[in-house]
């Protein structure tokens, strides 16, 4: 990733301005080309219309995870190299992260109703999912009461990672635990072997998708670098007054 | 504001802390345009003796009253009519300075908005009247505390340790605020260690006599 | 603008700005409530009978233990002495502040009730009376943690033992709170006896809450 | 294109998946304005970073 490169804040400011317009319309270009394959899906024999639910569904739940991902690097930018710019990625990335892992707990709950009668269960998948929104929140939530974004930063860095480490084995817990008590009512979703009619807008919805988010991402980081910069000169401000 | 024939009497006051006996059989009465200073070493009651006039602590003994003002209930009104300035500066660091002064002025008694700006240019905070008062240093967050006995028109003036925290250009301006709070009228109780710029006030020595 | 109002929208400000406390009551809601399953296990009739008890657990916790430092933050910054200053009785300052704190901490946490109810499997048209008891329900939960606050801020030691002080005090508001709700759910029992004995009990604990707390703080005071 | 007999939920997704994009959006273009305005306000008045020869942030 090019954030390495970019240790500076002014050069990242520069070339977010440069890439954001062209990052932005190739996402909008992504997502009707994307949303017209969609469209023109076939139906599923099992699960019918609602399948194109699964278009939404899977792509933001990739990007939860991936979302948690690009933390956890940054976050080791933070925490050993003391990068400039790793602690804007985090930052950055935790809302949007959130609001994917949201969104795939929506659609998901909302494909669940025609499909299992419910709008949810404490199905292992749903739940990990859900203790990711979880950790994802509570991340927000830290960066709401810190109001010293350089101990924010430390704080949320070991969040990250501890997250980051926690997630498997929780994943792991929870299978085990809904094996023990598996719900009867539950239909799996255990779908026949994907049909490229199927694979291609998924795949391309998915690219729509990663796309959006780092637009967003970028977007979003700017914004903090911006804030930041506000800060230190509100700090000269009060000095020289 | 009328004020020319209040008086400001402390009669016979005592103040019990933890048991102990702070302070007993103070006595003194100041009348408007007067201005007395408290002095004495650590620990002798200054501060004390300003939270019970403040009504912040009940007196063990004896009474503080406000006499003469017009339309009042007297022993009740004395923390309405009397702004305290303590060590505590009283500033949210999450609203700006402006917000903090805005709301101080509307809780203890509307002024409207030009007395806010005039009370800010006056404290030469007016500059920094957007920034959130989390930037402010400490003599910042004490002028901010000035600002609010401008903002709010109050008789009583009581004093802890005014100066602390303020550099020579502000000890001088809010000497010039107490004069004209005198010569407005009004009354300044002043717990003070050093001189604070009056000419001649009267001067209350806590913890000589025992 | 009065200093009633006034208040109310500092404390309101105070608690969107940095460093405040909006929606951590509604979040910490969120966090205990969706813990519980993992505790009991993913049983949806079992969830289903006893999912109203837990939101009104969750919802009580949230509340006293967001009220932690409704006074402690004034008195520790010196706004306490100079709200005991002014021409407002401190009845009202302290009512006032309760209000604004309710605004922001309790009324997230009852519009996110539906979703949580939906996780525990209550139905859709059981969940608006679910809800409709914790927004009678939770005024109450304030007012009275509202004496707790003041408590602690005399003791100097807050969190636990304000708990401790005031969760025995919520038991009726807990009991009708949970009856309300289970009869909108399962029944035979009517919804409206439940439901307006917790109502009384929210209108009670508006005056009794204020006069409490301000007698708290006074003492507080020596 | 019908979407068969759970269009609504269908539908819904889909709207709410819309909603909370522009959300995101929204805040994060009104975030740049404001921090823009704030900083500009900042530089008009003639304030400046602690080390404006070599950026920081």
């Amino acid at each position: 990733m090019a954030l390495i490169d970019l240790a500076n804040p002014t050069r990242f400011l520069a070339l977010a301005s440069r890439v954001l317009p062209w990052l932005a319309a190739v996402t909008a270009i992504v997502f009707a080309y994307g949303l017209y394959r969609v469209a023109y899906a076939p139906d599923d024999y099992q699960q019918g219309a609602t399948v194109k639910i699964m278009f939404l569904h899977v792509p933001s739940a990739w990007l939860a995870m991936m979302g948690w991902g690009l933390m956890t690097v940054a976050a080791l930018g933070t925490l050993v190299w003391r990068h400039p710019l790793a602690d804007v990625a985090v930052k950055a990335a935790a809302p949007i992260g959130a609001a994917f892992t949201f969104i795939c707990l929506v659609t998901g709950s909302l494909w669940g109703r025609p499909m299992w009668g419910t709008y949810w269960v404490w199905d292992a998948r749903l739940t990990s999912v859900l203790v990711l929104f979880l950790l994802y929140l509570g991340m927000l939530a830290l960066y709401w009461t810190a109001d010293d974004p350089n101990r924010a930063a430390r704080a949320a860095a070991i969040l990250a990672l501890v997250g980051a480490v926690n997630i498997p084995i929780i994943k792991f817990s929870v299978d085990w635990w809904n094996t023990l008590h598996q719900p009867a009512s539950v239909v799996r979703m255990d779908g026949p072997a994907i049909d490229p009619t199927i694979l291609v807008p998924l795949l391309v919805m998915a690219l729509a998708f990663t796309l959006l988010f780092f637009t967003l991402h970028i977007a979003a980081m700017r914004n903090e670098i911006l804030r930041r910069r506000v800060r230190s000169m509100r700090m000269m401000q009060a000095a020289n007054a | 504001m009328k004020t020319d024939r209040m008086q400001l009497i402390c009669d016979s006051l005592a103040c019990e802390r933890g048991g102990r006996q702070v302070f007993a059989g103070v006595n003194f009465t100041v009348s408007a345009g007067e201005a007395m200073v408290v002095t004495g070493r650590n620990g002798a009651g200054k501060s004390t003796l300003l939270r019970v006039i403040a009504g912040l602590l009940r007196a063990a003994q004896g009474q503080v009253t406000l006499t003469g003002l017009a339309g009042a209930a007297d022993e009740a009104s004395l923390p309405e009519q009397a702004h305290y300035l303590g060590h505590l500066d009283a500033a949210k660091p999450s609203l700006t300075v402006r917000e903090n002064l805005t709301f101080w002025a509307d809780f203890l008694g509307a002024s409207g908005d030009p007395a806010i700006d005039t009370a800010l240019e006056a404290v030469e905070l007016d500059t920094l009247a957007d920034l959130p008062a989390a930037y402010l240093s400490a003599g910042q967050k004490r002028r901010l505390s000035i600002a609010r006995l401008l903002a709010v028109k109050r008789p009583v003036w009581l004093l802890d340790e005014p100066t602390s925290a303020l550099d020579a250009p502000s000890q001088a301006r809010l000497t010039s605020f107490m004069c004209e709070h005198l010569a407005g009228g009004g009354f300044i109780v002043a717990a003070t260690h050093g001189p604070i710029g009056l000419d001649a006030p009267r001067e209350l020595r806590m913890g000589a006599a025992g | 603008m009065t200093a009633f109002t006034s208040l109310i929208l500092r404390d309101m400000r105070l608690s969107v700005r940095v460093g405040g406390g909006a929606l951590m009551g509604a979040l910490f809601y969120f966090v205990v409530v969706s813990m519980i399953p993992f505790a009991i296990g993913p049983d949806l009739n079992l969830l289903a009978r006893i999912g109203p008890a837990m939101l009104w657990i969750g919802a009580l916790l949230s509340t006293l233990l967001a009220l932690d430092r409704l006074f402690a933050s004034d008195h520790d910054d010196g706004s306490l002495d100079l709200l005991t200053m002014s021409s407002l009785p401190l009845e009202l300052t302290v009512a006032a502040k309760a209000i604004a704190h309710w605004l922001t901490t309790a009324l997230p946490l009852v519009i996110i009730t539906p979703v949580l109810g939906l996780m525990l499997n209550i139905e859709l048209s059981a969940m608006g009376y679910v809800a409709l008891t914790l927004l009678a329900g939770t005024p109450s939960l304030t007012f009275i943690g509202l004496i707790g606050a003041a408590l602690s801020v005399t003791l100097r030691r807050g969190g636990l033992l304000m708990a401790i002080l005031v969760l025995p005090l919520t038991v009726p508001v807990l009991i009708f709170g949970v009856a309300a709700a289970n009869a909108a759910i399962v029944g035979p029992a009517p919804f409206g006896p439940p439901f307006t004995i917790l109502c009384a009990l929210s209108l009670a604990s508006f005056v009794l809450g204020p006069f409490a707390a301000a007698a708290a703080l006074r003492q507080g005071q020596e | 294109m019908s979407l068969g007999p759970h269009a609504s939920f269908i539908v819904v997704a889909y709207i709410a998946t819309a909603l909370v994009v522009a959300g995101l959006l929204i805040w994060i273009v009104r975030d740049y304005a404001v921090q823009r305005r704030i900083l500009s306000d900042l530089e008009s008045r003639g304030i400046k970073r602690r080390s404006q020869r070599e950026d920081r942030v």
